[in-house]
């Protein structure tokens, strides 16, 4: 547990200190959703339209391009090997690591959702199961990612395999996602679909780390 | 709770890379207050070997036991007895030296106060300097005093010598000696015999 | 022929004791003890100028200037708007051009003068934008168009320097991020000329060019000269704000030499 | 080659490319970058008519009527040389007025009218008191008849 | 010249070899115009509406992308202090990375362009304009995310750095784009900004290289 | 071309790093033949003095000149006789040895055969093999082999010696003392003074 909590905090304090990273998959976020209303005509009916699928699909992108340095960064300064010789799982480790991860590019997302969500003139009565569902789909987005990382450690520039070997996983949840932010919006019942991530989230963070150790693992030898 | 001795033993391993067998019927055991210098020409084995022992590879045949236990199943008591440090240093380039060694000092629940430590190494100046700003001598020593917090039994270098300077490399191999005295075992390969002969008690050439 | 080649010598000669002056000049700008003496020097000047011509340009702009024909009152904002535009397209260009004369002469006071150069151009922009915004709001109807040409371009700057700055920002090392972000400063130019010719160049929702053009202003002498009086006064301003940022730059960068040492010690002594 | 020539080499190109490209600038300022169409271009047929697009111009002296009982508004839009009728309902800003500069978002309907969604008015250059203004319009009103 | 050709060669084939980097920016281009509809509903005559949008925003977030790596991994292996060294201008050598990263990333996304195009119902009569909009912006876009990648190369995560850094630059190529887009799709003529994207294509390749090449011995020291 | 004759100067060189004076003062000439090996503790600068007699750093006082010209603004001509070796390789991981070979071959726009090189470096069964699966002083071999192929008139080791077996070692002083012979200048920065000194005719202490 300790451990758990000692490597959560070094991978914190690992982004803060490279603040840039820490302020990537948000930034990414932000421009993705301010160049649409750039590179389209700007009107609220249509803004509204595809504001959902536009943040959904950011979202998506940016947990996965931003977990791409998950081990890699560590597999090549050495550190990694330290860790897998560590007394404590790499299961653990691992899922300490998504976890921190998740703290600096999940977090901040949930927190601006709701102002992109706003300025994609989505209604006001929407916002919570929106959030909701942003919160609830990132950690699994986060570990899929996490996942093909591991799977792509010991390759440069693994981000596109990454998005080869995950966006399967990840479909279920952008359309779960998308079915809930879009019931909402009609004022339907979204309890279903959160439900359905709710499920998955659970599904993935107690499953995804051990699959992700594993392959770690291997990749290292 | 250590009911079998401390001891490292192979058992005829045999090693393949790239479709060549570097080598095979290794056999050897080291006892607590061995150290076994591991040498021959580059790429003859000793990194693979050394990670293996280290149960980070597995070897083609044969099998690796520390305390008669399989290396790569070794219980969490077992697993922190060991220390291994490769041609990668292991440091995060954006902490501070005394973070990067405080990290794996908190790793293996260690709590001793790193001022003699850092002292040894040189390095007092240079502790709140971030590795990426250090030399690559610096970095160097910074791993191995990383290595050294673990207060591991078993010690696997690999080339710790490199980029070392001259009062860095007696260092290291007083560290050994001293290691080997207080019932520790090293295995070290290395190209500069000449400087760590002295502590061996056996050589392994590859 | 004699009297040509006379006065030939004489020109060249002139020229090059201009020259060797203007080189001379040129090296003492290097020197920071000298240029934290000049910039202390200048203060007092640029912010007694800047009292008086801001002073005098609001009592112009709001009460002597008369209401416009069609704008009323409300057409008052452009004694805040225009001259706040000016001066965040100015303060870049000083930003640039002594970024870019500190990277090609190795001139560190040049590199401090761009750094201190940059929030205030900044602030300025944000002025602009947001006077502009409250400005248009009745007049065109809306505070903001994303499709027209000098809004976005001014927005943009916006972003050139707050990039300039995270860029430093993000480097430990003082002389590398000078010397970086200074290259960054130079290629941001381009939108300097867009920002001022987007009117022109494109049809849009912002006015075209009232006195910034080779034409007579479109504007009457009581209505331009409170206006020419807040330019005057802003640019003062900022003269003012560089030289006390450019001071307190040169300090953080000399805080371990000797004559910096010396100031410290006149001072409290 | 010697590095020399090569150097020349590199600066004559990257000269060239330079001037290219200002040349190509110039070369789309010629072409108009529209921010809105004009009721001429609306006119000849050259604004789309399945989708929505600005028309920009002039508001034509005494064109505005308000129908009575609703915010809706009529008004034609010219450029002196088409004119275009529009109709809009909603709130105005400031300065539209008639003879003053509008740009208006909306589709057109069948009968070659406007229907404006969104009315933005565009103020020109200039600037002057009343007193001027009036003057201004009575010689200009003398000028042309 | 030979130098030149050579570096733009082994730039090539290392793409090739390390085929995942290859594919990154065409199978994120892929993933954002399928997910897209994916994640709304997909009317025909909404996506029409945003699909030029979509197809630019992902051609600009591909090159910001795939360019993060263009002179970090040549930095972090010490190849970069050798082609400092070489005694070929830097300018050129920098030239040539930024036009074979272009061939192996803005190439295919030219290619593919107009399947997405089709597949978000772009009028066929729109295609040539659409199609030589992207050719003329994906260079321009290849050079100024080189300029921001250079900037950064002694950062880690130079990724969102480089989006904030080169957003101000890089809005124009996406504004006159989407506006030749337009003009075609509604039948006006696309040339005013099909030029002004010339322009600035020309401009782009031929100062560009310059910065960064600064950019990078800077960074280097 | 080259009116002046190859030698490499510098003048009361001053370097300062993280806020520390590293040395100032140092003055010294390389004329042909000669080679100075430059020694000292971890952290006394010596990679900082080979890459700023190399262009890439600049020194805070003092200048290093190249045939009498300041050496960050050489012509084509006299950059091209500079090699620098430092601590990381330069080599493309994903090439094989072979190719990187071939590479900074073209760079230098040499053609000669690398046969016999790929043989003196003991390479030659693994020319065809990328270079992320060599072991360490296989890697390090290759990037010699890489500054080899360039026939540069200056060479700037640093740390040459690093991860090489014996036998790597001793062929690199010979190179060395060949390259010296045949009018070459050479600046080796090292900690295993023992295998080089006898190739030196200068030593810089920092
Ligand atoms: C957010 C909205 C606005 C922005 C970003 C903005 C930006 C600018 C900028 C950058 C300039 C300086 C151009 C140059 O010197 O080349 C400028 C000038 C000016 N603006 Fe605005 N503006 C905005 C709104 C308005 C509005 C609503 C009006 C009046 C209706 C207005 C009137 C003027 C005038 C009169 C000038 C001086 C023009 C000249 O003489 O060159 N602006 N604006
Ligand atoms: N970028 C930097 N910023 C600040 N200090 C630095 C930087 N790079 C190096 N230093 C410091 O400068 C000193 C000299 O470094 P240098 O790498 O030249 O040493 P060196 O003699 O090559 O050492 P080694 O034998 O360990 O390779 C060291 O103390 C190091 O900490
Ligand atoms: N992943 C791999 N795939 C194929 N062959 C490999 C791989 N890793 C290493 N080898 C080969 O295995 C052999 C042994 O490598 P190893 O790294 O163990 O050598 P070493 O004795 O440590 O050499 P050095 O002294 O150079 O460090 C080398 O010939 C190397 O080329
Ligand atoms: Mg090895
Ligand atoms: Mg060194």
């Amino acid at each position: 547990m300790d451990i758990f909590i000692l490597i959560l905090l070094r991978d914190l304090r690992l982004s803060f200190r490279r603040w840039n990273e820490l302020a990537m998959p948000l930034l990414f976020f932000i421009i993705i959703a301010s160049l649409f209303p750039l590179a389209s005509s700007p009107e609220i009916s249509q803004l509204r339209d595809y504001g959902g699928a536009v943040l959904w699909v950011s979202a998506l992108l940016s947990s996965l391009l931003a977990l791409d340095g998950l081990f890699r960064v560590d597999a090549e300064d050495g550190s990694m090997e330290q860790l897998i010789l560590s007394p404590t799982p790499l299961g653990v480790i691992v899922l300490a690591k998504i976890i921190a991860h998740w703290i600096v590019s999940g977090v901040p997302l949930v927190i601006v959702s709701p102002l992109l969500a706003l300025s994609f003139y989505l209604p006001l009565e929407a916002l919570p199961v929106f959030i909701l569902a942003i919160a609830l789909a990132t950690p699994i987005l986060s570990v899929l990612a996490a996942i093909g990382a591991a799977l792509t450690v010991s390759l440069r520039g693994g981000g596109a395999l990454i998005g080869l070997l995950m966006l399967p996983m990840m479909v279920p949840v952008l359309i779960f996602g998308t079915w809930a932010t879009d019931a909402a919006v009609q004022g339907e019942n979204p309890i279903g679909a959160l439900l359905l991530l709710a499920s998955l989230a659970i599904l993935s963070i107690s499953l995804g780390p051990l699959a992700a150790a594993g392959a770690v693992k291997v990749a290292m030898e | 709770m250590f009911n079998e001795a401390a001891s490292l033993k192979t058992k005829s391993l045999e090693v393949w890379r790239g479709g060549v067998c570097l080598f095979e019927g290794l056999d050897f055991t080291l006892e607590s207050g061995q150290v076994a210098i591991v040498s021959g020409a580059n790429g003859c084995g000793k990194t693979t070997l050394l990670r293996i022992l280290s149960g980070m590879n597995q070897a083609a045949g044969g099998y690796v036991t520390w305390r008669g236990e399989k290396i790569h199943r070794l219980n969490a008591e077992s697993q922190a007895e060991i220390a291994y440090q490769g041609h990668l240093d292991g440091l995060k380039k954006e902490f501070t030296v005394l973070e990067n060694l405080r990290f794996y000092q908190a790793m293996s629940n260690q709590k001793k106060p790193l001022e003699s430590l850092l002292e040894e190494l040189r390095l007092g100046p240079y502790q709140n300097r971030q590795v990426r700003y250090l030399s690559a001598g610096q970095r160097r020593r910074a791993a191995l005093g990383c290595m050294r917090v673990k207060t591991a039994k078993l010690w696997l270098l690999d080339e710790p010598l490199t980029n070392l300077d001259t009062k860095g490399a007696s260092l290291i191999s007083s560290w050994i000696s001293e290691h080997a005295k207080s019932g520790g075992i090293a295995v070290v390969a290395t190209h500069q015999r000449d400087s760590l002969i002295q502590t061996a008690t056996i050589e392994i050439e590859l | 022929m004699a009297f040509i080649r006379h006065n030939l010598v004489r020109i060249v000669n002139a020229i090059s004791l201009l020259n060797t002056n203007f080189w001379r000049w040129f090296h003492q700008l290097a020197s920071p003890p000298h240029v934290f003496a000049l910039a202390g020097r200048v203060c007092p000047w640029f912010a007694g100028l800047a009292i008086i011509f801001l002073v005098a340009g609001t009592y112009g702009g709001l009460v002597l200037a008369p209401a416009d024909y069609l704008q009323g009152d409300g057409f008052r904002i452009i004694y805040v708007h225009v001259p706040s535009a000016y001066l965040g397209m100015l303060a870049y260009m000083v930003m640039a051009s002594s970024a870019a004369i500190g990277f090609i002469w190795r001139m560190k006071m040049a590199h401090g003068l761009a750094v201190s150069a940059a929030p205030l151009g900044a602030w300025f922009t944000v002025l602009a934008l947001v006077t502009g915004g409250i400005w248009g709001k009745p007049m065109w109807g809306t505070y903001w168009q994303w499709a027209d040409a000098r809004l976005m371009s001014e927005l943009m700057l916006l972003f050139l320097f707050l990039g300039y700055m995270v860029l430093r920002a993000s480097f430990d090392d003082r002389d590398k991020a000078d010397r970086i972000s200074a290259i960054l400063a130079v290629v941001g130019v381009i939108n300097i000329p867009i920002i001022h010719y987007s009117v022109e160049w494109w049809s849009t929702l912002h006015q075209g060019p009232t006195i910034a053009k080779l034409d007579e202003p479109s504007i009457t002498m009581d209505m331009l000269m409170p206006l020419l009086i807040m330019i005057i006064g802003f640019t003062a301003f900022f003269g003012w704000l560089l030289c006390k940022r450019l001071q307190g730059e040169i300090l953080k960068r000399e805080r371990q030499t000797r004559w910096v040492d010396g100031l410290i010690k006149g001072r409290t002594a | 080659m010697t590095a020399r020539q090569n150097r020349m080499i590199l600066i004559g190109l990257v000269v060239t490319g330079v001037t290219v490209s200002a040349f190509l600038a110039l070369q789309a300022f010629e072409e108009n970058l529209l921010f809105f169409f004009s009721p001429a271009q609306v006119a000849a047929g050259e604004a789309p008519t399945d989708r929505t697009f600005r028309l920009g111009g002039m508001v034509l002296e005494d064109s505005i009527n308000r129908e009575i009982g609703s915010l809706t508004l009529n008004f034609i839009v010219t450029d002196y040389t088409a004119s275009i009728p529009v109709s809009y309902t909603g709130v105005l800003p400031d300065l539209f007025a008639e003879n003053q500069g509008v740009v208006a978002r909306g589709t057109l309907d069948n009968q070659g009218g406007f229907i404006a969604e969104e009315i933005l008015a565009k103020h020109d250059e200039n600037y002057m008191p009343p007193e001027v203004a009036e003057a201004l319009a009575l010689s200009e009103g003398s000028q042309t008849p």
